[in-house]
């Protein structure tokens, strides 16, 4: 066992760290306050993934047969802590690299590899995903968007909902239901949609994340070649569940999370509040819980490391790093006091995160089942 | 007969009297719209059915009159400084009273700023009298300069601003008891609302393949928001009796009534947004205006610290009991 | 509304304080701590129930027809805050006075009303009751203790747990299946059962709670006159709810929690732990949330005063009864320091309080259903 | 590679081996006949496996190892003072040292008591070698008179005795992180046996005409249990690794996973509880032995204060990642 970054990861982290100082722009948390789904940030993280790609960081994780370095998942996720600390300068870029990618690799036909992997490691690409459903919520498999046959093509017809970074994305990874006639997760595919498409309408749905993160994407016979298709047909929930593995991990929150605490320790410190045991004690309370959901992720990026198969632990660190966001938006309005009361203020930003942390990729209660039933295997309903 | 903890028909005609006003005149869109300005006409109505000075002498009522009226204003998520106002009538006099009682003028309260920093003053272009809590103080200010506008997470228009005090009010514990004990009854009713409109969805909304209500994870935390909601209303209520009554413990009990509503009010957020999804973050949703008033007013008042100090004063509380 | 006590009331708190000061003896501590299961103080509770009844105290609250003096819910009250505040000197007889006696006059013939109204009233009779059993739990209904009809007598069979009180009872309150093929809450009745009939064996269960705390109570082939069954046959699930209406908040654990607040601002005080701003932050914290369980008690007496429809409040105090224990638990050890390492201390009663606190009288998890579904009207699965 | 959180193969086989051992020797009926003596037998065999005086330069071993161990007894919920061992091997030399690594003298570790109180001691007929913490520091005792017997909750004899204070101890804080390492993987292990139990019973019990395992109020607060054991027991073996290398941060992840274990194991305990209902509070049932167990450590070592001071030395765990 050892605990302790190797000595290239931590060189490497090193000059990563330069990299961000030399390349953002001093007014970044400006920037970043708008969210990634902001124009402004979205047109940066493409001069962004440029630059990193550029390096060969963009997808250095990625196996040298797709134009990777096999760098391997711990040196991925130091990116991964930095970039996701200040704010993800790689905007929506990083689903690409953590799983849009990956899922590419292992399910894709050679021309879609082709296609796609170069495209995504250029650093010069966006994509949304089109899973949830207004009917459906946390509930994917009850999904009905439908994909139809017709010749050469699939014709798509439905509706998604809680799209983000969808006004600059150039392709959609979405679900829809190839077997109009099937039910739950079979008769589902994956396909991989070019925005462009004709049929394809969005409404942004305002939202208290920042500006344009939440969109509805409507489908109206929409037609895309069969060769849009990822996997096998009506194969689509393997895939899925492929790449949620990665999704689910992909946030290092608790990176984050740390700074957010590094930062109210330093206007605690600076504003005599650190002589209140109060605020000792709940700094520290916090930051184990910031340091428990960096010890179950680390767990993931070990198996991952080893080419393991992976564990529940996906689901552990998922929650952990809910509770995380949760304990430090709580805390920072403690600390940072009336401050707090400004909209989109420190405070507050980590109080919306908080707000919205057990809802993304699956609601927490869907992770809790999962580690019940697979886990402790306790019965299901 | 003991103890009797429901309210007097004219307390429950005050109640009702608003809440007819505010479904017609204040529903949720009308909320949402409202956000980022002064309710202007609402105010004056408000001020018209004669609910801002009621705990004075002219206004004829109490603390329990006032929870009566935030219990139904609490409910509608009514806009504006309403604990404020209720505040500033304990501790104004004579034309100044008058008017603020008539919604003339408006009441802008903060909180004190940690050293040399500009204070974060709600309404600063609409208000008349400014006060500054510092510990169980009050002090009455001026603004220097012209206020750096912001958006508050409440909805309000906020201003950085520098603050000098032009003198100590009087009455400040009664003030900030006031204070509390509206706050307290506003925050569990805009709670009590959540949990209401929460749970409509979960009694209607299907996932997998069942109704969300049917599952423990959805129905428990909003049965326990319930649970937490309706003792915070019944302290409110204990502590306007306490007030109205002149007991020494009312301001224990305001504060504990403070800590309580706060606490519940801030876990039926969580609880209401983590069954609501990503719903409950749209600006236009069934919730967003309700949490982020309540998590404006978990904020606001005296501080916690202190509140925690004053509620220790309910070690007194055997008062009651002996 | 009105927010304190009555004159009279209130004088009639400090007379019975009073009382209470002049007849516990010095070491009521030391008795009080071996619980109400333990001879020592079934022992003294029947001498104290007997002063209680002599001053016409013990079923004041009851109606004057039957020995009561009509002295109404908050006169009750008063008496249960004081007497659960410093462990229950009435024993298991509060049992009989709160809903024993209550479910006797609402349902019991006018034999049964004289056989046992007046034996509770001395407070010369001790009562347990017969609910749980081993395959049962919280779950009342799928209870299998069978009582068949023969001749003039119902013959009992089958195996009741959890019982506490057993030891002294004179009396156990039974629920059994009187419709053999009855399924759930249909075809149940309650039985006063004398505890001296032929058939019944006791075997106690140690447990961290006190001596003879908990027991298994086997009934072979025990005989009782029909006589016995209180209420119409196949109907006891109304005649137990009844009665649990007044169990659930039976207890004024808040009263008690207040306590041992008291006690440990005091502790705090002596020890200069008050100056530290975590103690004086979790002890406000704790006095809230002990007075928020008080408030919901207090809505309950209110409806009760009033004659007024049991609502759910029943439950929110319940179950904010628990959450107190739980916290003033906690917050003993913390504040009590290695003291707390003692068995049987005061902050280790506290502790052990609170772990057994969801527990008894249907657990929390039924409670928080019953509001869910009455209250809130959620579905049922 | 940068970080392995998996044992080596040598640090797998003192678990294997330790589990063996336990299961062989200490089930659960031992555990709870136990209660109230000194585990003599057990004691003595566990020191011939050389599990004692492992993380010294003679066992050839460090605080990974311990924890290794640790894991395996606290599954067990072995009795006897671990930790305290552990502790002692840090900072005595010599002779003392020897003894204390071969199981023929016991350690005693107990808190400074308040003003002037009798000190509660655990094991004070059998300990050898009497230490106290205060703060941060600990001194070497002697006992002045004879102890007053009395149960502790854990199950173990104390007594209160007066202590003598005979000299402070050097490596006080190297000896208080390997302690807090050591019941940091204890805990968290015991925490995992609550869940394995629990689990195993709500797979199996059947109520309300379902498995009890299948209401999300039983099985989610499980699975929260488990998430919180298994990052506090990976939090035990990076402040191990740590420890073993000497690095600054060693202290600070120490007191952090004791501060992350203890509200793991309680959070279990009271989970586990909730689950059992009666049957868990039996002194004979599947549970309790293990739940008083994780009650009593979770107040042992340096007080909670102290261990949030030096967690708040993980403010330089960025070292880590930077």
């Amino acid at each position: 066992m050892e605990f302790d970054w190797s000595v290239e990861d931590a060189a490497y982290r090193k000059e990563f760290v330069d990299f961000l100082g030399e390349i953002l722009p001093e007014n970044w948390d400006e920037i970043s306050k708008h969210g990634p789904g902001s124009d402004l940030q979205a047109e940066f993280s493409k001069k962004f993934c440029g630059k990193m790609a550029d390096k060969g960081w963009l997808t250095q994780h990625w196996p040298a047969e797709y134009g990777g370095k096999d760098a391997g998942a711990w040196r991925h996720a130091v990116v991964g802590e930095e970039c996701w600390a200040i704010g993800e300068p790689r905007g929506s870029q990083y689903m690409n690299v953590n799983w849009v990618g990956p899922a590419v690799m292992q399910y894709g036909t050679d021309e879609q590899k082709k296609l796609h992997l170069p495209a995504i490691a250029s650093g010069n690409i966006f994509w949304c995903q089109g899973f949830s459903e207004p009917e459906a919520g946390s509930d994917l498999v009850s999904l009905r968007t439908l994909a139809i046959p017709d010749g050469d093509d699939y014709v798509i017809n439905g509706t998604k909902i809680w799209t983000s970074y969808v006004q600059h994305a150039n392709y959609c990874f979405l679900l829809a239901r190839t077997d109009p006639d099937s039910k739950r997760h079979t008769g589902i595919s994956v396909f991989l949609v070019p925005m462009e498409t004709p049929g394809i309408e969005v409404r942004e749905i305002p939202s208290v994340v920042g500006a344009r993160y939440f969109h509805e994407v409507f489908f109206t016979d929409v037609r895309v070649p069969k060769g849009c298709m990822l996997g096998e047909v009506n194969a689509g929930w393997e895939v899925v569940n492929f790449a949620l593995q990665y999704e689910r991990v992909g946030a290092a929150r608790y990176a984050r999370a740390a700074l957010t605490l590094d930062h109210l320790a330093k206007v605690a410190k600076e504003t005599g509040l650190m002589d209140d045991p109060i605020v000792v004690d709940k700094l520290a309370q916090a930051r184990c819980i910031c340091e428990a959901a960096r010890m179950l992720t680390y767990r993931v990026i070990d198996t991952r490391a080893k080419d393991a198969k992976p564990t529940t632990d996906t689901q552990l660190a998922r929650i952990a790093g809910t509770r995380t966001d949760r304990a430090i938006g709580e805390l920072a309005v403690e600390i940072l006091g009336p401050d707090a009361l400004e909209y989109g203020s420190f405070a507050d930003a980590n109080f919306r995160l908080a707000m919205t942390a057990g809802v993304a990729v699956g609601a927490t209660e869907v992770q809790l089942n999962l580690v019940a039933r697979r886990f402790l295997e306790l019965p299901k309903k | 007969m003991s103890l009797d903890l429901t309210f007097s028909d004219e307390q429950a005609g005050i109640l009702d009297a608003i809440r007819k006003f505010t479904k017609e005149r204040c529903p949720g869109e009308t909320v949402r719209e409202l956000a980022g300005k002064f309710p202007t006409e609402l105010w004056a109505e408000l001020a018209e059915l004669g609910v801002l000075p009621i705990a004075t002498e002219d206004g004829g009522g109490g603390a329990l009159e006032v929870v009566a009226a935030m219990e139904a204003l609490g409910a509608a998520v009514f806009p504006g400084p309403l604990a404020e106002t209720f505040l500033a009538t304990q501790i104004l006099e004579g034309d100044e009273l008058q008017e603020v009682g008539a919604g003339e003028s408006i009441v802008s309260l903060s909180a004190a700023p940690r050293g040399d920093a500009l204070s974060l003053v709600p309404w600063p272009e609409q208000a008349k009298v400014s006060l500054q809590i510092d510990g169980t103080n009050i002090y009455r200010c001026k603004t220097v300069g012209s206020p750096e506008m912001v958006t508050s997470l409440g909805g309000d228009p906020y201003g950085r601003v520098k603050l000098e005090r032009t003198g100590e009010v009087k009455n400040a514990a009664r003030g900030l008891a006031l204070f509390d004990i509206a706050v307290s009854a506003y925050m569990a009713a805009a709670g009590d609302d959540l949990v209401e409109v929460t749970a409509e969805h979960a009694r209607t909304r299907k996932q997998f393949g069942r109704t969300l209500g049917e599952f423990q994870a959805v129905a428990h935390p909003l049965a326990e928001s319930s649970i937490a909601l309706s003792a915070s209303r019944t302290l409110a209520r204990a502590a306007a009796c306490a007030f109205d009554e002149g007991r020494d413990d009312a301001n224990g009990l305001a504060a504990g009534a403070r800590l309580s509503a706060r606490k519940s009010a801030l876990f039926t957020v969580y609880a209401s947004h983590q069954i609501f999804g990503a719903m409950g973050i749209t600006l236009e949703g069934p919730v967003y205006h309700v949490s982020r008033r309540i998590r404006q007013l978990s904020s606001a008042g005296a501080s916690v610290a202190v509140a925690h100090e004053e509620a220790l004063a309910l070690f007194g509380i055997n008062a009651v009991s002996a």
